[in-house]
């Protein structure tokens, strides 16, 4: 097992990454940007180091200095969390390449599934569903609308690179193709620095249903069930749930075989998340691999007790897994509430001092949050600044505890998305679990 | 240019020297316009009535505002213990910073990478600097090792090595001063 | 002695008016608003009073005004440490509390018990008291029913009732201000 | 099922039936004392008001106060915590005389538990294993003599109206019993009101061993599994754990087993606690039965997924037990430390103001507390001001899981057991599970 761990990452999945080391008996280096000096994650660790300025290019995703961090401490590993370095492959060689375990897939893996074009191509020659689309990546509008007229509108646009929204375009019809293909291109590029573009068939009212899967060194590969994570604004998750509503056990075991093949084709290590659209008659197709865990696992760790932070740790350190899949029980529900640095109403970010945190606590109820009182939520970064997770016997229970959990949460001095989930929560169709991806955008026009 | 190994080297081969492309972000320390409006208001409330103390704790501040018998000055202090004071781990080569006084008007040399700090080029070489030299803008100061490869550290302005304030062959992490400089020292 | 229903008395019987039998506690008033104010007040009230130090300390404030003997200036210090300042949710029969002039050398009738207050000994009698009215200490000014029992409350003072602060037929809880009284006053 | 319900106490256990009750849709009454006004379980509740000065005995156990507070709000039932009148079979006797549910077992059932002499004689009639002792009260020096003679020294004597220590005394020879029932007599009487005393065989280094029972009207009975509850310090539970490390699943279904029948004998409703002495060679032995809820719920809680204070309201309103016993699955290990506003050394109680409160978070740790940054532990009422609670895959987990939890919290202002409680996780015998209620002097004295 590694002697010591740096936390390549900030916040609450930095703590939450530190804690289970804690709990492994591991040491723990922190990095922060001269913004997050002050942080709770920082002052968690045994050591840390300053890696740069606010801007997450130059300290964050600064590769040298993040390297250079391990290097003068000594780390055996580094755990990427989410977001800045975590889906960078280039990162995950170098680690490789200089004797410094990344916690995570291989570099390969990552190359490999950033690639949602290639990654769909490896998925469906193995005979799994995937959406209609495009065998591969665009080259030109020609390319586009024959892809497009094959499948049949409306369709979507999506950068080979992308995730999050961005270089996405929806198109319902052919007069509007080349514009979009345009404009999609012109985006990749600029956000993601590869204009790779392809389409899928879009689905009108879908849900997004991922599977947590786990894969140690030998090939041995088994599921955690599903998560929903249907209710989202701009293709940015808000609330997730396990076990989705809209799946009963007979489709769990047959998305989750899906899953494990899927990964299994790519030869896939540690964990990751498979992720599916589920339309209305209950068809689910492919659409990509996450290589990183997932800001929302804790609702799968609720419901299997299983601690997937730990479990990547081992699993990198070369343990096999431990856990048979006839051996992983589904208890109960749970549910997550992302909690936002933002106005409730109109998304704007919130950044500021927080003069009051008082987080709810209980049975049934686990906060994940680097976030104090006198804590300042600087603006450079990401404005989730908690999560809020429920668990309870039933869907019922679940739902009545993060109820009363929203209602205790005290943040002052800045604005959060609190109000915003509740309100979410007295929701009648949310309540019966009658959701899709286009919940949230109906929810908040009306 | 010159080779060098670091603790950890066993695998290096030849390192590079490459010359000082950062520019070094200045300290700054601050009282918000709020804070010193209300110290001005205890003041007022001070001198009003004649006071010769006045101490008000609230929600981690604490503003006393004493006024000596028979003295004009009044004298203010604010202490401010904000409940996220970074905690002082382990870290790699701390270093306690300069107090307010030495560092008036005083020029400090930050490391602009996370890395390991030499003094000398080589280790049977002499330091570039020593405390006391005299140094000109531009003048190479120190090497921080990164990935291998050996940053030269310049001034960024003309003037005497007051203090260095980081340890050879030790780590150190980015923004921690290195060196503090009196830009108005003469030769 | 005399009978009464209240709102939940289908089960009762016949109730028992009781003397008052409790030492009603008064109620003090909170530092609220504007501190330098609250600061002032107390210093004005230490000159006047010619004393050397005041101390004041109440759930989490502490105020502390000196006079050094000898001196004219005044020392004053206000410690003040309230996260927990209590959220009003709605309890029964909220009143809030006289302001702090009005209760300048007044003295507050509060209730002893938990229960329902009434102003009068039966729903077809008199009050037995109106604002305005001057009474005698033991006077009885009310009832508050608990658990079937009708406990009179008696005036702890002689004085003019300035305020009824509590509605007839609302429960009361422990400590509520019911009356305002004003020993001073004189018929 | 209830629409209002008072909660006729104060601190954590007060939020936690506030939390429950939400949880349900009942709408909360808070009572509280002068010292209180400012609590967090008093702002938690939709109503509140004030039943007396600081004094326990002005206040929270003032019966008529606390009940007109329940008239005047007009609330269906009560809910007594634990302490205060949560074991007062008068009042809750007067509860269902003006027709105000006790949230509790019958006041028959607290008359006859409460005394722990007649509540032996029961459980012994039915034939079940309870630890020799008196048959019934001592009513002299030669009858306590007798009796002692006949079960073999060492004995302890006790208050049949006791608990906490009060009125215990153990005697190791003959000559030491007359001047030792008499000083339990006169301490019986100071504490409780009630002089009587009986005598039981005196264990060396017993555990503490006790089953959660769960009683619904019809007489169905069902347990969820034990705590072992040996880390003491003069009666006082300081550390709970469950499972026992000393129980295997045979011992388990039969210590169960008597428990329930235990209970049966007494025709026992609602939630309860039966106690047992588990000796070296495994040998159980009825000690009594507490008839409330207990401080250490949370952790049968947290291994079987029953909210056991919606239980108690839902027995309480009637309904039949929703679980059978075989549908009780314990999943993983749970412990909780009970952190008092005391000295860690010396138990000094620690009153006054908490400067600063940042309780720890993320997977498999609950904190159930009413503290929070500011808040005033006042020096009427009990020192307890939080449980830190962990749940993990075993027991190594759920230790590891406490370890860094009590490293993350901090309380300032007031001393607390948290570095004790650090300094117990450490020693060698606890983490093999090698405890006995002696465990706590010899540690405290080495």
């Amino acid at each position: 097992m590694f002697k010591k761990v740096l936390i390549a990452n900030r916040g609450e999945i930095a703590l939450r990454v530190i804690r289970a080391c804690k709990e492994l008996g591991i040491r723990t280096v922190a990095i922060h940007s001269e913004a997050d000096a002050a942080s709770l994650h920082v002052r968690a660790a045994d050591e840390k180091v300053c890696v740069g300025p606010p801007e997450a290019a130059l300290s964050y995703r600064n590769i040298p200095n993040v390297l250079s961090a391990a290097e003068i401490t000594g780390v055996d590993a580094i755990h990427p969390g989410y977001g800045f370095l975590s889906e960078n492959a280039h990162f995950a060689e170098v680690c490789e390449s200089i004797g410094i375990k990344f916690i995570g897939p291989t570099s390969e893996n990552i190359a490999m599934m950033g690639d949602k074009a290639k990654a769909r191509e490896i998925v469906a020659k193995r005979g799994l569903p995937v959406t209609p689309g495009s065998p591969g990546e665009l080259r030109s509008e020609e390319d586009a609308l024959q892809a497009a007229q094959k499948i049949g509108f409306p369709v979507i646009i999506k950068a080979t690179a992308g995730g999050g929204g961005r270089g996405m375009r929806v198109v319902n019809k052919a007069g509007d193709l080349g514009r979009a293909f345009q404009a999609a291109q012109a985006e990749a590029k600029s956000t993601f620095g590869n204009e790779g573009v392809y389409l899928e068939r879009y689905f009108l009212e879908p849900r997004h249903i991922e599977v947590q899967i786990l894969a140690d060194h030998r090939g041995h590969v088994i599921h955690l069930g599903e998560r929903d994570c249907s209710i989202q604004r701009r293709h940015q998750k808000l609330v997730e749930e396990t076990p989705s509503p809209a799946v009963d056990e007979k489709l769990r075991r047959e998305i989750g075989r899906v899953a494990v093949e899927a990964v299994k084709a790519a030869q896939y290590r540690n964990v990751g998340t498979v992720e599916f659209l589920l339309d209305k008659d209950r068809n689910f197709f492919f659409m990509e691999v996450n290589t990183r865990i997932q800001v929302e696992h804790p609702i799968t760790e609720m419901v299997t007790g299983i601690d997937l932070i730990k479990e990547q740790i081992r699993l990198a350190a070369g343990h096999p897994l431990s856990i048979r899949q006839q051996d992983v029980v589904l208890n109960g529900h749970s549910m997550e509430c992302r909690i936002n640095a933002e106005d409730p109403e109109k998304f704007i970010p919130s950044p500021g001092q927080i003069t009051k945190y008082s987080a709810p606590g209980g049975f049934g109820i686990r906060v994940d949050s680097a976030m104090e009182s006198g804590a300042i939520v600087v603006p450079h970064y990401d404005s989730m600044i908690a999560k809020l997770i429920s668990h309870g016997r039933d869907r019922q229970e679940s739902m009545a505890r993060m109820r009363r959990a929203l209602d205790e949460f005290v943040i002052e001095g800045i604005k959060t998305t609190i109000p915003l989930h509740r309100r979410i929560l007295d929701d009648p169709d949310f309540q019966k679990g009658h959701v899709s991806t286009t919940f949230l955008d109906r929810f908040l026009a009306s | 240019m010159s080779t060098r190994r670091s603790a950890r080297s066993k695998k290096k081969t030849r390192p590079l020297i490459l010359p000082n492309a950062f520019g070094g972000p200045e300290p700054e320390t601050l009282l918000t316009g709020g804070q010193t409006k209300q110290i001005q208001d205890l003041i007022d409330l001070l001198r009003r009535n004649n006071l010769t103390e006045l101490e008000l704790e609230r929600q981690g501040v604490r503003i006393r505002v004493r006024l000596e018998v028979g003295v004009k000055p009044v004298t203010a202090s604010v202490q401010e213990s904000v409940p996220s004071t970074p905690q002082q781990t382990s870290h790699p080569a701390t270093t306690t910073g300069p107090s307010a006084e030495e560092t008036t008007a005083m020029v400090t040399i930050a490391s602009p990478i996370v890395g390991t700090f030499y003094r000398s080029p080589s280790p049977d070489a002499d330091p570039y600097v020593e405390e006391g030299d005299f140094v000109k803008k531009g003048q190479v100061l120190c090497i921080v090792e990164a990935m291998k490869l050996m940053n030269e550290i310049e001034s960024e302005v003309d003037g005497r090595i007051v203090k260095i304030l980081a340890e050879s062959t030790k780590s150190v992490e980015y923004g921690q001063a290195l060196f503090l400089i009196d830009p108005k020292a003469t030769p």
